[in-house]
């Protein structure tokens, strides 16, 4: 799932700097379940802005909406109907995918991002979400015991542990992380598969993330 | 005229190589100094690349120096800073002004530097490196083009012997082993029988790859627990760290040459391994004052 | 913003124990400034940043959060995510430039009519500062 | 049969049985001295800081609230048990109640009466803020009327009518089928131990003292000047394992630690000294509380024998045991953590029911390990007045009380 | 929309009521505005029951005293009039205006009215209906906490299964076998009790077997108990816990390992029990209390007991060294001084004493408070306190159901709510040992509680329930599971609706109405109808007029 986090309340006021008529649009996917763009925060970030406009005067007049999915252009267009029809500016609590998809749209309006969209995770506990795929496009995790050496290595390695592994199997920048490979190493051993980690595996294939990614199912 | 590093490897039953670190900026009278120094004390002078991350005058750069003040450079490349066409464009490029002595490291993280905001790129890493520096030598290029005028290196890779888990690191370092090295230079150790249980795993080599142990001169207690917290793979055992604290003011440095002089002698002694690799971090005058400290 | 309501203010209480001091308050006759708008809810867990933001854009100058002892409530953490909440709507206020202090998390016991008193007029003085 | 049990007694326990059976669907008659329920623990006071230590009084008033509103509940308030006959599932009791001159139905504490009341204080007082049934009472010894004055001001001006001086005395006949006694305790009586100075200082106060000024002022002063008060002391087991009551009350050593605790939370220069024999620092969460108050308090193994006041300020007289030597102490306020002794009139209630009182004056029990049922079958003990037991103790107890009673029910059908 | 205001007979004289009906009969949705004397009185409620039969109106907004105070009251009325009380809306002009300031309050009054009017509007019906609860409870443990209470429901006419990892009921006896006096008595007891069990139909005993996994909630327990190679799962509306507790000495406690001569009160029972066996009598006995925990009333009692026995038995000369004799619990004191009067030596530290062996025997070395100085004991034998600890499993139970557990590891969080035997989550409930209560006494109230407790859940077979008056709206759920982490009485299951969406699903009955689900759902998804985001802000946003 994508997780994202809000912006600092400065940068958005900045972004908008300006704008008298905005249109605060959520989306009911990814977002929402890591509380940064659901129906919920769009009314705290809404409730700010106005509070923030009350202040210094300037009345800003704010609509909220909050879409099923912001990358679906049907679903936007159809959610978000004429709302969009005297509105200055567009603030995108989506993932990045929401913002852009939104801003093919509406052409001709700004339209800006709400969010920080920060990697692809798992919620480890109510409110802590760690990042577990790095979306690479030619997934390891065969070779590795289910756990991802690309992402949750801090460089990435395919053929083991750097020499910076603190003691007690710590990554190097981060006393508190596990070093992945020594997870990795104990979870093989505990399958007995330690051949896997002995093998040599070449240096990773980028054309498989060539930059627009782009995957075209063979059957629809 | 400084041997090749190879020969020595063949030939000299005690290797001692010393640790050059590029200064951060363009003036190398310092460095020069130290090269001319050292040139001639030790078997290899081994140049940094970006050391801990901290941007530097560049590794090839001091090997040039080096060759050109007649002394043997060994030089290191990291994964962190350059993908696979730069790195290899660098060893082309080394290898054409004879320099054919490459240790093969992964590098420090940017996060422990001081350009945390740079791109990491480990584009490869140090087991594929080596075999990279093996395609080269091979006349061909990572992905199979042939070289106009191939390289010959005189490859060494880096191990671990202090880390806790050992095992995931002995199996990397075994990799390193089955892709092919001449020497292995390891991460500074301070608890010889570390040393001991780790050349007990390079028994299977017979001799074939030799190994240097690494050895980092300590300059006060501070330093060393600086090290333990910061430097990643450095582990300075507490008794180290108090004999340094009982230092009398002034004399940090000198109780440090004092026992890296120990360690060395013993190594050498009890021929644990085929020989050191002294850092100085920043000391490098102090070197021969820690070769004469082992009696060397 | 509308007109004379920029001195209320809002004081969410739990019906188990600060509704109660309330009560008890005015039993013992304890006056306290009559700008407060008391608003019963069932635990001050209930209490959404979203309700304390909203209070402020409806013009009210303090919003408190009265709630049971930590460790006492029958919920048993809905009042340590009230004083979560609490903190993180004044992080909210902060960013929009608005002093944070103006909403407060309280914990009290459902016979603490005295305390009761006591924090709604610190937030009343507290709020004449503008 | 009969599905109807009487509760002598509206305390802690006494509601608790009551609820239980009335929620399991039984007709409960709650009878109470007083004019209001709640007994003692309900003029306790919350003892907790930012942090709940624990007391439980916060419990009572949910009680007594849910008691006053539930339909198969019938509170007799002002009342007392005279008579009793017949044997397990088929009890009269027989009850006195006091003339209602206001009654409780009908009062809406609006206070008007009071208002208009001549004398001073106020012969119709106002109950206290936590008082179920919330209703003025009037009292006899102030009251013109009833002292045989001409003066009905409070009955003209009564908006809903609820005063009425006629009202007689009520004798009710109550069957039921099972008795549960709750009538609580006494607070041992301080000016029994002369030495300690309760009565003759006025900064010498006991733990109930503590409980009614906290719930009234929230916290405390020097009652002599109502200045802060720098340097308190607490004495523990004052009418407890002694000569007169050979039993640990089991509640003084919490309810110190706790009031200590709050005090220095209030005012954290505040030097606070607590003076004891054995802590009693055992039950569910207690120690890390215990920890804690080690921090901030001072716990001297002794027991004062003397306090004296001179120049306003109070020295205590104590054997310091560690030290092994008697020593003096000056302190701005002491209080004495009086103890839980039987009530005065229980021998007359084992009467009525024909129930025995243990060694210490407590109602007693069958057998040993049945702290609930009686020598008479269908009569069961709950809470306190069968021994010294703290908030959590007591409901406990009131809990089982009414489990037992709905056993003999069954056995009755 | 009907509104009552109340002047409390007149006596709120602060307030202007015809002023106040006069400003909100403008407001168009208001059918009428009576003002009365004494609501709360019979002719208050007559007049409430006359114009709700008379007038057609679907909401009552009543702005008198306080809500705690007469809520229910108005609530039944309602009730009585087949008008649903949740469309009724309080406003307190009493306790919290006009009794709050000498001075004028209509205006606050009239606001308080204001706010419970905006709130009326939203409010919508909440059914209550009964719904069906398995009147079966499920016991775990056979020790004597769990076969007491399986005993007690019994008399009650409640079925119980006693669910216990050992092949017999019985547990450790612990609570009997630490008590040399008192031990036949209480043996007898527990047999007689296993007899009862055997042959009452209302209780089913499963020995060996133990619970492998918990679903449902209360009134529908589903349980899955495993022993041996079997597995199968049975439904219970109720669960207790009777699971008891272990006691151990542990070696940190004492500075070395127990046996040879360092002994439990266990042990010394044996003795006392054939004091000829003896090879050689005992000079000296130390007994040490306190140095493991603060709950240390168990191992005193048990050492009053023994003390006393040893004297009597052995006529050895006994020592007690604690830090606090714990004597708050009955009878407790009385041992204490008899044990003084036979010549028993009880002796106080503050600092733990230093035990160590010497020539087969034991050393105590203390620094008496009582005496200010060192003293040091040589004793033939020594009775070491035994550290209680929580039973095996609790930590895989806790979690299976997530329930808390204290400081010390015991089940039952330390929140004075659930003393004695309740925990977070309806149904289950905890009794003796397991929830760290030691002595038996206290254990037996525990017992009534848990008892009380199942029994008046499910006696009736069913039980009524506020139908969603918390509700997951399933096309707005995510089933992100925040409120399944969040729910502190875990009434709240992922459900899969119409085979292929999951979304979160409260249980009506397991469901206490705090509200902090609807506070933490990021998509907005629950309504807590009374306490709805929409009905809360309609009371915040009168303020603005």
């Amino acid at each position: 799932m994508i997780i994202a986090e809000r912006k600092p309340f400065e940068e958005i006021k900045n972004m908008i700097a300006g704008y008298k008529r905005i249109l605060v649009v959520g989306c009911r996917t990814c977002v929402t379940i890591c509380w940064a763009g659901g129906e919920k925060e769009v009314g705290i970030l809404s409730s700010q802005l106005r509070l923030q406009s009350g202040r210094n005067g300037n009345e800003l007049s704010i609509l909220e909406a909050t879409v099923e999915r912001q990358c679906e252009k049907e679903m936007v267009t159809q959610e978000l109907g004429d709302k969009v029809q005297d509105i200055e500016a567009i603030l995108s609590m989506g993932c990045g995918v929401g913002v852009q998809t939104i801003a093919e749209i509406y052409e001709d309006k700004p339209v800006f991002p709400a969010l920080n969209t920060a990697f692809v995770g798992m919620p480890e506990r109510e409110g802590l979400w760690i990042e577990m795929c790095a979306a690479c496009g030619d997934c390891f995790l065969d070779r590795t015991g289910g756990i991802c050496p690309v992402v949750r290595c801090a460089k990435g390695l395919l053929n083991g542990p750097c020499g910076g592994t603190r003691r007690g199997g710590k990554c190097e920048i981060d006393p508190e992380k596990d070093c992945a490979w020594v997870l990795i190493y104990r979870r093989l051993e505990k399958q007995g598969r330690l051949d896997l980690m002995r093998k040599y595996y070449e240096a990773k294939n980028y054309r498989k993330v060539k930059r627009p990614g782009k995957i075209e199912a063979l059957e629809a | 005229m400084a041997k090749p590093f190879r020969e020595t490897l063949k030939k000299k039953d005690f290797i001692v190589t010393a640790e050059a670190g590029p200064v951060k900026g363009s003036n190398v009278t310092n460095m020069v100094e130290h090269i001319e120094l050292l040139k001639d004390k030790v078997d290899g002078l081994n140049v940094t690349d970006n050391q801990s991350a901290v941007m530097r005058y560049p590794s090839l750069g001091t090997c040039l120096l080096v060759k050109e003040h007649g002394g043997e450079p060994i030089l290191q490349i990291t994964c962190r800073d350059r993908n696979r066409l730069a790195i290899q464009a660098d060893l082309l490029f080394a290898y054409s002004r004879g320099i054919d002595n490459v240790l093969c490291l992964t590098g420090d993280s940017v996060d422990v530097g001081d350009h945390k905001e740079a791109k990491p790129v480990f584009d490869l890493d140090s087991v594929q490196l080596i075999h990279l520096v093996h395609s080269l030598n091979s006349g061909k290029d990572m992905v199979g083009n042939e070289l106009d005028g191939g390289v010959d290196y005189c490859i060494g890779a880096s191990a671990t012997p202090s880390a806790d888990p050992i095992e995931p690191q002995l199996i990397k370092f075994d990799k390193k082993l089955d892709a092919g090295v001449d020497f292995v230079q390891t991460q500074a150790v301070y608890d010889l029988n570390e040393l001991k249980r780790f050349m007990e795993h390079t028994r299977k080599m017979d001799g074939k790859v030799k190994v240097l142990a690494g050895i980092v001169l300590l300059v006060g207690a501070k330093m060393a627990m600086w090290m333990n917290d910061n430097v990643p793979g450095i582990f300075v055992p507490q008794h180290f760290i108090d004999e340094m604290a009982e230092a009398p003011k002034g004399k940090g440095v000198s109780r440090g040459i004092e026992i890296a002089g120990r360690l060395v002698r013993q190594i050498k002694e009890e021929r644990i391994c085929d020989g050191v690799h002294i850092m100085a971090i920043g000391r490098e005058e102090r070197v021969p004052d820690i070769l004469e400290a082992a009696g060397i | 913003m509308s007109m004379g309501t920029d001195n209320k203010i809002i004081a969410f209480c739990c019906e188990k124990s600060a509704y109660l001091a309330a009560d008890r308050a005015g039993r013992m006759r304890l006056y306290y400034p009559d700008n407060v708008r008391i608003i019963r809810v069932p635990c001050a867990g209930r209490v959404d940043a979203l309700h304390m933001l909203r209070a402020f854009e409806k013009g009210a100058a303090g919003v408190l959060v009265m709630g049971c002892q930590e460790g006492a409530c029958q919920h048993l953490t809905g009042n340590l995510r009230a004083k979560e909440r609490v903190r993180y709507t004044a992080s909210l206020l902060e960013e929009v430039g608005m002093d944070g202090a103006r909403v407060k998390m309280v914990n009290l016991g459902p016979d603490m009519a005295q305390k009761f008193v006591r924090v709604v007029k610190d937030m009343a003085e507290k709020i004449k500062e503008r | 049969m009969n599905k109807s049990i009487a509760v002598i007694g509206g305390g802690a326990s006494g509601i608790t049985s009551a609820l239980e059976l009335a929620n399991s669907g039984f007709r409960v008659y709650l009878i109470e001295r007083e004019a209001a329920i709640g007994g003692q623990a309900a003029s306790f006071c919350c003892k907790a800081t930012d942090i709940c230590t624990k007391c439980s009084v916060c419990l009572i008033p949910e009680k007594l609230n849910e008691v006053a509103v539930h339909p198969k509940i019938s509170v007799l308030t002002d009342s007392t048990v005279a008579g009793l006959s017949g044997k397990a599932g088929d009890f009269e009791v027989e009850v006195l109640r006091k003339p209602q001159y206001i009654a409780l139905e009908r009062c809406v504490a609006c206070g008007m009466c009071a208002g208009v009341c001549p004398t001073e204080p106020k012969a119709s007082r106002s109950p206290s803020p936590d008082a179920v049934p919330y209703c003025y009472v009037i009292d006899e010894t102030r009251c013109l009327r009833l002292r045989g004055e001409k003066c009905n001001l409070c009955q003209g001006t009564c908006p809903t009518n609820a005063i009425d001086f006629d009202r007689e005395p009520e004798r009710k006949e109550l069957s039921v089928s099972a008795i549960i006694v709750a009538t609580g305790f006494e607070v041992f009586n301080a000016r029994e131990i002369g030495s300690l100075g309760y009565g003759r200082y006025p900064n010498i106060l006991t733990g109930l003292d503590l409980e009614r000024i906290f719930k009234d002022q929230g916290s405390l002063k020097l009652p002599s000047n109502g200045k802060e008060a720098r340097r308190i002391a607490f004495i523990q087991c004052v009418g407890s394992r002694n000569e007169g009551h050979g039993y640990c009350s089991q509640v003084c050593c919490k309810y110190a630690m706790r009031f200590a605790r709050l005090i220095k939370y209030q005012n954290p220069d505040t030097q606070v000294t607590i003076f004891y024999i054995d802590l009693q620092t055992a039950g569910k969460g207690f120690a890390e509380f215990y920890d804690e108050c080690r921090g901030v308090i001072r716990f001297i193994r002794g027991v004062p024998v003397e306090i004296l006041e001179t120049s306003g300020e109070l020295e205590v007289r104590f054997e310091n045991i560690s030290e092994g030597k008697v020593e003096r102490e000056t302190f701005d306020l002491v209080t004495l953590s009086v103890g839980i002794t039987p009530r005065k009139d229980s021998w007359s209630l084992a009467r009525v029911l024909g129930i025995n009182l243990g060694d210490h004056g407590f109602f007693d029990t069958k057998e040993p390990f049945n702290s609930i049922e009686t020598n008479v079958e269908g009569i069961f003990l709950a809470g306190t007045c069968q021994g010294p037991k703290d908030i959590p103790d007591s409901i406990a107890h009131g809990v089982a009380a009414a489990e037992g009673a709905m056993g003999v029910l069954e056995k009755c059908k | 929309m009907g509104i009552f205001l109340c002047d409390c007979g007149g006596s709120l004289k602060n307030i202007d009521f015809p002023k106040i009906s006069g400003d909100l009969e403008k407001l168009e949705d208001v059918a009428f505005i009576d003002i009365s004397h004494s609501l709360c009185l019979e002719e208050g409620e007559k007049a409430i029951t006359s114009r709700i039969l008379s007038e057609n109106i679907n909401r009552v907004v009543i702005a008198a005293c306080s809500a705690e105070l007469r809520e229910h009251k108005f609530v039944r009325l309602l009730e009585e009039l087949r008008f649903n009380p949740s469309l009724l809306s309080l406003a307190n002009i009493r306790e919290q205006c006009s009794w709050t300031c000498e001075g004028d309050v209509t205006e606050k009054a009239t606001e308080l009215i204001r706010m419970a009017i905006g709130k009326a509007r939203l409010l919508q019906p909440v059914e209550r209906k009964n719904v069906p609860v398995n009147r079966e409870v499920l016991v775990l443990g056979g020790g004597f906490a769990g076969m007491k209470s399986a005993l007690e429901l019994s008399r009650l006419g409640i079925r119980t299964t006693i669910v216990e990892r050992k092949s017999t009921l019985g547990g450790k006896l612990k609570e009997v076998e630490g008590f040399y006096g008192l031990e036949t008595s209480l043996k007898q007891m527990l047999d007689s009790m296993i007899t009862a069990i055997e042959k009452d139909n209302n209780i089913e005993v499963l020995t060996s077997a133990e619970v492998t996994r918990v679903r449902g909630e209360v009134g529908d327990f589903d349980i899955t108990i495993g022993g041996g190679r079997r597995e199968f799962s049975l439904s219970f509306g109720a669960i207790i816990f009777a699971t008891g507790y272990r006691t151990e000495i542990l070696p940190q406690d004492f500075e070395l390992k127990p046996g040879g001569n360092i002994i439990s009160q266990l042990d010394l029972v044996e003795m006392l029990r054939a004091p000829e066996k003896l090879k050689r009598r005992p000079e000296t006995i130390g007994f040490v209390l306190d140095v493991c925990d603060e709950n240390s009333r168990l191992p005193t009692l048990s050492s009053l007991n023994n003390v006393l026995a040893v004297r009597e038995k052995l006529g050895s000369e006994v020592y007690v060294f604690c830090k606090n004799l714990k004597v708050d619990s009955e009878g407790a004191e009385e041992l204490y001084r008899e044990a003084r009067n036979r010549g028993v030596v009880f002796l106080k530290f503050d600092e733990p004493p230093q035990i160590y062996r010497e020539d087969g025997r034991v050393t105590i070395k203390a620094k008496d408070v009582l005496l200010g100085e060192e003293v040091v004991l040589l004793c033939d034998l020594l009775v070491a306190e035994e550290r209680a600890l929580p039973p095996e499993g609790t930590k895989g139970l806790s979690s299976m159901l997530n329930i808390g557990t204290d400081s010390q590891g015991f089940y039952q969080d330390e929140n004075v709510h659930l003393y004695p035997a309740a925990s977070a989550r309806k149904g289950v409930l905890f009794v003796g040992g397991c929830r760290g209560n030691l002595d038996l006494g206290r254990a037996l109230t525990d017992i009534a509680s848990a008892v009380m407790g199942s029994y008046s859940l499910l006696a009736l077979g069913e039980a009524v329930v506020e139908v969603e008056k918390v509700r997951v709206d399933p096309e707005k759920c995510r089933a992100c599971l925040t409120c399944i982490r969040a729910c502190p009485h875990g009434a709240i299951q992922l459900l899969r609706v119409n085979t292929e969406k999951e979304v979160a699903q409260i249980s009506d009955l397991a469901c206490d109405g705090c509200g902090v689900c609807a506070a933490v759902c990021p998509a907005k998804a629950i309504n807590f109808e009374g306490y709805s985001d929409e009905q809360i802000l309609a009371e915040v946003e009168t303020i603005g007029g």
